[in-house]
């Protein structure tokens, strides 16, 4: 092998603390080096060109450069090798700026720091070998978990991008909260007139297959080629024939079940549709609340459906898609409030939700828009909010702020003067998070133009008094304890991460955070973007996001499938790792270990099982290579030798004396 | 109102606080809870949360000579409901410990009762009430606040007019003299 | 069935809570519970202790978990939740190695043997059980509404106590159910009551108690049951101070849970020491027919 | 002295021996050279993918080949890029550390922690104890005839080590 070694200056950053050349000198008695140099700064476009004409004049077939972090200047490097016809993974980098020059002032130590991590480097290129990328097909179908604003912004645009779309949503419409909600900050507009128009462009979209009533039961496969399996749950209706006439509502004797949609604040029939714009708009049985499947004995919906499309009999039903790419969009819960047992939550009937509250200011909500109390259907004349309920509150295991529940109570406060113009309303908050466009003008309006009664400090106790509730909490800008009567306490519930976030996590082999939000890429340089290719995050499953940015991470994860779909065939990294069949045993304790579920199981001609890495779906991890007892799996790049001979050239010269 | 001098805190003062009560007085971020919940803030000069602000910024004095660390009956409603899991209760506790050392006693009839009770216990091994309420007339000058309560409890018996002397007496007063002798090394050193 | 442990009545025990004393020890009898009061137990401090000193405290306390070590018992269980919270937390200290000696060194001998303790509240519902309770139930309660208080330190904080929801405690509310009385949703029920205040700072019991008092009456509350001689003995023999302060005029007896668990179990009016009370509860009791 | 390279006439530098997963700790060392963090010299870093990929044979290996300690870094737990290397990596080394005394190093020459790739302070931290903490145990004894330690046996543990996540007591663990 023929070796070049290239020492950077890196101006004076590497060069004040290293002797440069001495290195280069040194490194010049390093087995298979024949050409070594320093140089200012190799990165810059005559380092670059200085590095291909030795390659040409020297015949080199690998190249060490002694600079800045690879993770700075790898991919910089490596081009520049292709450029001089050698294939990009024959080169090796030893970091002598971040892990040398910076850190260590004593230059006589630190030049032999940086030699010996050259003579590392020169140890592992020894035994690297040139790779190759495969190349492979994409499906340009995209897979939408969760049809909220994010999940329903960012189908939309791929479907308007001409691709195909299978979205899955969990209940029986789509919308998620935003349906649910009345009007939104910060500009006060109806929730369902602006997302009711998409919700309707997605149930029309030629390119989009809607789900309900469905969950993502099996993810398998790679990036551009996953194989996903989806649960239909039964519904007792068969939604090719059904109408959304609602006739079967208007009969069904059995009206006692809890209404989801209405977060439980109403009851409605066994078989429902859950409000008048939902999407698919189509009737389904809630069989437990139904006399006919408990009991055996009703059927009246079947009489009188028009369409005859009740059926008793249907079962969940597993329907497999294959598409290129998945967008997760599962959004948020709300937080269990009954664990504050001093705020009587759920126990005092007129202490709610501000979900609750949203559906009783919604004019398409139970009470018609009218705000009452739950317990007397008396109108409210004094309404506490109280904020951070379930957010930032370690003592619950809720550290953490929701983001815009100081603003939906803002609003709310706003809205409830609207609806009462001679309520009072009061906010107990410990700070005000409002930094959006507009925002903090909002909740200033909602003090300054509305009269809201803004109190600094947290609740400490609610409790019945008569008819009304007593709420005890402190201002602490007065710098004591404040005590108001309230006619209806809003609990501002903070949001937690989407039940059973973390088990569909798994599934797409993503990862998620303490909280079960789904975890990003990179916190703020790939924000939609996962660990594992071709699986997208969009709006608030990775946090607590309010409609604006949720929408934006639609629209952003949608570009990103876009992205991945403009090109016909995908490249693979090739540090991945294969199998040494000849060594290996076939007991696949490799692919119960991965992670990633890239290796199967196979058979060779000769009968036996051996294991096989699905290149394209092999992150790299390397956690296979350690586990195999024979040493069978190797990580490419990084396999036991080259990591062995990097040991070895640093211990060695020790034992050599 | 005064101006807190901020330039030169009593980090001394917070970390005694923090040691001795064994809490992350800096966990505390000033959401009022405790003084939420305090059924005793009515009577405070100073609201729990405010005592808690305070330790923060090193204010020994502010802190040691508010009547509220005596007037705190530990009733463990901050300690139960700091979202951050503070022992504030515990810290009310220390701070009035470190009132009596430094000599401060805001509260004197406060003081005086407790005080009364602890003699009554070293002298007897158990509380002795009618002597309790003879010594805290003694200390504060104070006749019985409570004299419209004898017409109720005196014929239901229910203050007995003997002390109830234990055998074991002596070791109770010596655990109360060796506390003595061993505050008295401390304060030495 | 019967159990056996260590008994620690209490300073106030042998004075203003006379008849809690007796009906605890009447009770327990009735329920196959043998209380061996630990033999010369001395005061546990009280608030005045732990408010001088921790170490103190500790001391106090533990000479009684020592000395009921000493006399064979393992568990000591108390009425007074004052003293359980003195007793626990010297318990807790001592568990503790570091803090141990200290300890140690005030009360001139080793704690490493020393009693664990618990409420009798807490002995009876986890030791005998509602359902045992039930059955034991000859003269039940009925037409009675009763609101429980439990005081601020039976189940605070949780984590030395872990006994009971800290804020919806509902120990006292099952044995009053088990005695077929109706339980008032009494949300108070953990509120402090003024506690030790009463002879220094009266303002501060009439105006706590105060509030007690109002919310039991606003719910048509009969009787108010406690677990507690210091709330006993404010929300009772301090009712009329309580009145004379806020301009009320409040008669809502106010009584030990084992009084009226003893009732209902059988027992006399003097076997639980009714007459001790101030504000008489006969009249009730005798209209829901328990007397 | 150190035969090798001539280039230092003064003291010697301890052997240690760092594996960094590329995603957190090699991160977080860069970020430390970044904010110009000081840190002792002694240590060679070696980069790896992932904690999960750091094999235990590579460490026993180091160690019996003179390194006079090894540290490994992987990401926070939860926080691995491949969602769960560091765990492997945690069992692997815990296996690993009740097994090196049986080789006769000590234990304490080895350490393994997490550092994200923001915590270049942690990071200094990390190799400022660890330095220190050889330094005070010292240069490893040389294994007699450089190579005094049997590959085999050598092999035996590593394989007994990386299958820790099939050994029993691991499964009652997770
Ligand atoms: C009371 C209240 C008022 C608010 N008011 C405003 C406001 O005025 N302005 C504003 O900007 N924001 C407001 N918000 C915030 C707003 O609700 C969110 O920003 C928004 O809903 C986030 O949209 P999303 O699509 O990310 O999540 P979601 O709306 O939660 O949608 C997620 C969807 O995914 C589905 N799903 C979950 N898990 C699965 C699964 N495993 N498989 C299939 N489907 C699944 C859910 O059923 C749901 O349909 C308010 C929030 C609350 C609680
Ligand atoms: C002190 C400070 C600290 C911060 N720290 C953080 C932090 O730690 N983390 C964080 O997330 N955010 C931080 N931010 C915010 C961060 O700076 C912004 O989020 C980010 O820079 C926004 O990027 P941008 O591309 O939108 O805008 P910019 O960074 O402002 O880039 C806009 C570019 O457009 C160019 N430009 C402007 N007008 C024209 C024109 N007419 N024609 C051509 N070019 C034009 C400008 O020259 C500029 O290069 C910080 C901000 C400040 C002020
Ligand atoms: S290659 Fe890295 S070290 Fe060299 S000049 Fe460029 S940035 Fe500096
Ligand atoms: S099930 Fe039948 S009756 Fe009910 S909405 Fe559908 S079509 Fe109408
Ligand atoms: S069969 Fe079930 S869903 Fe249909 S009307 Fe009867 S109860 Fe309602
Ligand atoms: S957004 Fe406001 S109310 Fe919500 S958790 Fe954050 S600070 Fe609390
Ligand atoms: S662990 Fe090794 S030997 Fe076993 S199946 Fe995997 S590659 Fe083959
Ligand atoms: S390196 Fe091995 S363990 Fe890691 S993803 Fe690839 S096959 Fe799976
Ligand atoms: S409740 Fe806790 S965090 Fe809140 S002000 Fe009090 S001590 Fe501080
Ligand atoms: S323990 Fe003291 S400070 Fe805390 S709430 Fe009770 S009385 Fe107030």
């Amino acid at each position: 092998m023929r070796i070049g070694v290239f020492i950077c200056h890196c101006g004076s950053n590497i060069a004040a603390t290293v002797d440069c050349p001495a290195v280069a000198e040194q490194a010049k008695g390093l087995q298979d080096v024949v050409f070594t140099t320093d140089t200012m700064y190799t990165c810059s476009e005559p380092g670059q060109n200085e590095i291909i004409e030795a390659i040409k004049e020297h015949k080199l077939d690998g190249v060490v450069v002694a600079s800045c972090s690879p993770r700075m200047h790898e991919a910089t490097f490596r081009r520049a090798l292709e450029r001089a016809g050698l294939n990009r993974y024959m080169l090796e980098m030893a970091n002598i700026r971040e892990h040398v020059s910076w850190i260590g002032k004593n230059k006589e130590r630190n030049t032999v720091k940086a030699f010996e991590l050259v003579s590392i480097a020169v140890a592992k290129l020894r035994n690297n070998n040139p790779l190759y990328a495969n190349k492979f097909d994409v499906t340009k179908r995209v897979l939408v978990i969760g049809g909220g604003v994010a999940g329903i912004q960012a189908a939309l645009d791929c479907a308007d991008a001409g691709y195909q779309v299978v979205m899955v949503e969990r209940e029986q419409s789509i919308g998620g909260k935003m349906a649910k909600i009345d009007k939104t900050f910060p500009t006060v507009d109806c929730s369902s007139c602006i997302l009711g128009p998409k919700m309707v462009d997605v149930s029309q979209h030629e390119n989009i297959t809607l789900y309900a009533l469905s969950e993502v039961e099996k993810i398998e496969g790679y990036v551009g080629n996953f194989d996903v399996q989806v649960r239909k749950k039964a519904t007792y209706v068969n939604w090719d024939e059904c109408t959304g006439c609602g006739a079967c509502m208007e009969k069904c004797p059995s009206k006692k079940n809890i209404d989801k949609f209405n977060e439980g604040i109403s009851k409605c029939t066994s078989i429902n549709i859950p409000f008048p714009q939902a999407i698919p708009k189509k009737a389904a049985i809630n069989p437990e609340g139904c006399l006919m499947l408990q009991k055996g004995k009703c059927g009246v919906c079947a009489k009188v459906c028009p369409t005859k499309c009740i059926d008793f009999e249907q079962k969940d039903e597993i329907i497999t898609e294959k598409v290129g790419a998945v967008i997760a969009a599962t959004g948020y819960d709300m937080f269990d409030h009954s664990v504050y047992k001093q705020y009587g939550a759920g126990q005092y009937p007129d202490v709610i939700t501000s979900l609750q509250y949203e559906r009783l200011m919604n004019a398409s909500g139970p009470t018609g828009g009218h705000i009452i109390r739950p317990s007397d259907g008396k109108e409210p004349k004094k309404v506490v909010f109280v904020q951070c309920v379930g957010s930032r509150d370690p003592s619950v295991g809720r550290p953490y702020c929701s983001g815009f529940c100081c603003m939906y109570t803002a609003k709310q406060a706003i809205l409830t003067k609207d609806h009462i113009p001679d309520s009072d309303s009061y906010v107990f908050y410990m700070d005000i998070r409002s930094p959006g466009k507009g925002y903090d003008e909002f909740t200033r309006r909602a003090q300054e133009q509305y009269g809201v009664q803004y109190l600094r400090g947290r609740v400490s106790m609610i409790y019945p008094k008569g008819d009304r509730y007593v709420v005890r909490g402190s201002d602490t800008l007065a710098g004591t304890q404040v005590e108001v009567e309230a006619d209806l306490v809003v609990l501002a519930v903070g949001a937690e991460s989407a039940k059973n976030a973390p088990a569909l996590a798994e599934k797409m082999r993503i990862s998620y955070d303490n909280y079960g939000f789904f975890m990003e890429a990179h916190p703020k340089l790939k924000p939609v973007e996962t660990n594992t290719a071709g699986v997208y995050l969009a709006g608030s499953c990775v946090g607590p996001r309010d409609i604006p940015t949720s929408v934006g991470q639609g629209s952003a994860a949608a570009a990103k499938v876009m992205t991945l779909f403009s090109k016909d065939k995908l490249e693979s990294d090739p540090q991945v790792s294969s199998v040494n069949t000849s060594r290996c045993i076939g007991c696949m304790k490799c692919a119960t270990t991965c992670p990633f579920g890239a290796i199967k199981e196979v058979t060779d001609r000769a009968g036996n099982v051996k294991a096989e890495v699905i290149e394209t779906v092999c992150q790299g991890c390397g956690i296979c290579t350690v586990t195999c007892p024979q040493g069978a799996i190797q990580l490419q790049h990084f396999t036991d030798n080259q990591i062995l001979a990097e040991v070895n050239a640093l211990c060695q010269a020790q034992l050599d004396f | 109102m005064e101006t807190i001098p901020l330039n030169s805190p009593d980090r001394e003062f917070i970390r005694e606080v923090q040691e001795r009560s064994g809490q992350n007085v800096l966990a505390c971020y000033q959401c009022g809870n405790c003084t939420a919940g305090c059924p005793y803030n009515f009577a405070y000069d100073l609201s729990v949360s405010r005592v808690m602000r305070l330790v923060q910024l090193g204010q020994r004095e502010a802190v040691l000579k508010s009547h509220s660390i005596w007037l705190c009956a530990t009733c463990q409603s901050c300690t139960t409901r700091c979202p951050n899991s503070i022992d504030v209760a515990k810290i009310m506790d220390v701070l009035r410990h470190m009132a009596r050392e430094a000599g401060y006693a805001t509260e004197r009839n406060v003081k005086a009762f407790g005080d009364a009770f602890l003699e009554s216990v070293e002298k007897h091994g158990r509380v002795y009430e009618l002597g309790v309420t003879a010594t805290y007339i003694r200390k504060t000058g104070r006749f019985w606040t409570d004299v419209d309560l004898a017409p109720a409890m005196l014929p239901k018996n229910k203050l007995s007019i003997k002390p109830h002397e234990i055998r074991g007496k002596e070791h109770v007063s010596e655990i109360f003299k060796r506390f003595r002798e061993r505050d008295a090394v401390k304060e030495n050193s | 069935m019967s159990i056996s442990v260590g008994y620690y009545p209490g300073c106030s025990g042998s004075g203003t809570s006379v008849e809690y004393d007796k009906s605890t020890r009447a009770v327990c009898k009735k329920l196959g519970i043998e209380l061996h009061e630990i033999d010369d137990w001395s005061c546990c401090g009280s608030t005045p202790a732990h408010t001088v000193n921790h170490t103190l405290s500790a001391a106090l306390s533990a000479r009684n978990l020592v000395l009921a070590a000493k006399q064979g018992q393992e568990e000591v269980v108390t009425p007074c939740p004052s003293c359980l919270a003195n007793l626990r937390t010297a318990s807790h200290k001592i568990e503790d190695e570091e803090y141990r000696p200290k300890v140690e060194a005030l009360l001139d001998e080793s704690c490493e043997e020393a009693a664990s303790v618990a409420s009798t509240l807490q002995l009876i519902i986890e030791r005998v059980g509602i359902d045992a309770i039930k059955k034991a139930v000859v003269k039940p309660l009925k037409d009675l509404n009763v609101a429980c208080y439990y005081g601020c330190i039976m189940n605070r904080p949780p984590e030395l106590m872990k006994f009971d929801d800290p804020e919806n405690p509902m120990a006292m509310d099952k044995i009053m159910e088990a005695c077929g009385a109706t339980v008032l949703p009494f949300p108070l029920k953990v509120e402090c009551c003024g506690a030790a205040a009463g002879m220094p700072k009266k303002n501060i019991v009439t105006e706590l108690s105060g509030r007690l008092l109002e919310v039991a009456d606003s719910l048509n509350t009969e009787i108010i049951v406690t677990a507690c001689p210091l709330c006993q003995m404010n929300l009772d023999l301090r009712q009329g101070q309580v009145n004379r302060a806020n301009g009320k005029s409040y008669d809502i007896p106010v009584v030990y849970f084992t009084q009226l668990l003893g009732l209902a179990l059988g027992l006399s009016a003097e076997e639980v020491g009714l007459s001790k009370l101030v504000v008489d509860p006969t009249p009730r009791l005798r209209f829901a027919d328990v007397l | 002295m150190s035969g090798s390279t001539g280039l230092l006439t003064e003291g010697q530098d301890l052997r240690i021996v760092g594996f960094l997963c590329n995603w957190c700790s090699y991160g977080g060392a860069d970020t430390a050279g970044v904010a110009r963090f000081e840190q002792p010299t002694d240590l060679r870093v070696i980069r790896v993918p992932c904690s999960g990929r750091i094999d235990p044979l590579f460490i026993a290996r180091a160690l019996l080949s003179g390194a006079d300690g090894v540290l490994v870094s992987g990401c926070h737990p939860r926080d691995c890029h491949y969602a769960e290397g560091n765990f492997y990596a945690r069992r692997r080394f815990e296996m690993l550390k009740q097994f090196l005394s049986v080789t006769g190093i000590d234990p304490e020459r080895f350490h393994y922690t997490w550092v994200s790739a923001s915590e270049g302070q942690r990071w200094q931290d990390v190799v400022t104890s660890f330095t220190e903490r050889i330094r005070k145990l010292g240069p490893a004894t040389k294994m007699a005839g450089g190579t005094g330690y049997d590959e085999e046996c050598l092999k035996e543990i590593a394989a007994a080590v990386s299958l820790g996540d099939q050994c029993p007591c691991h499964k009652e663990k997770a």
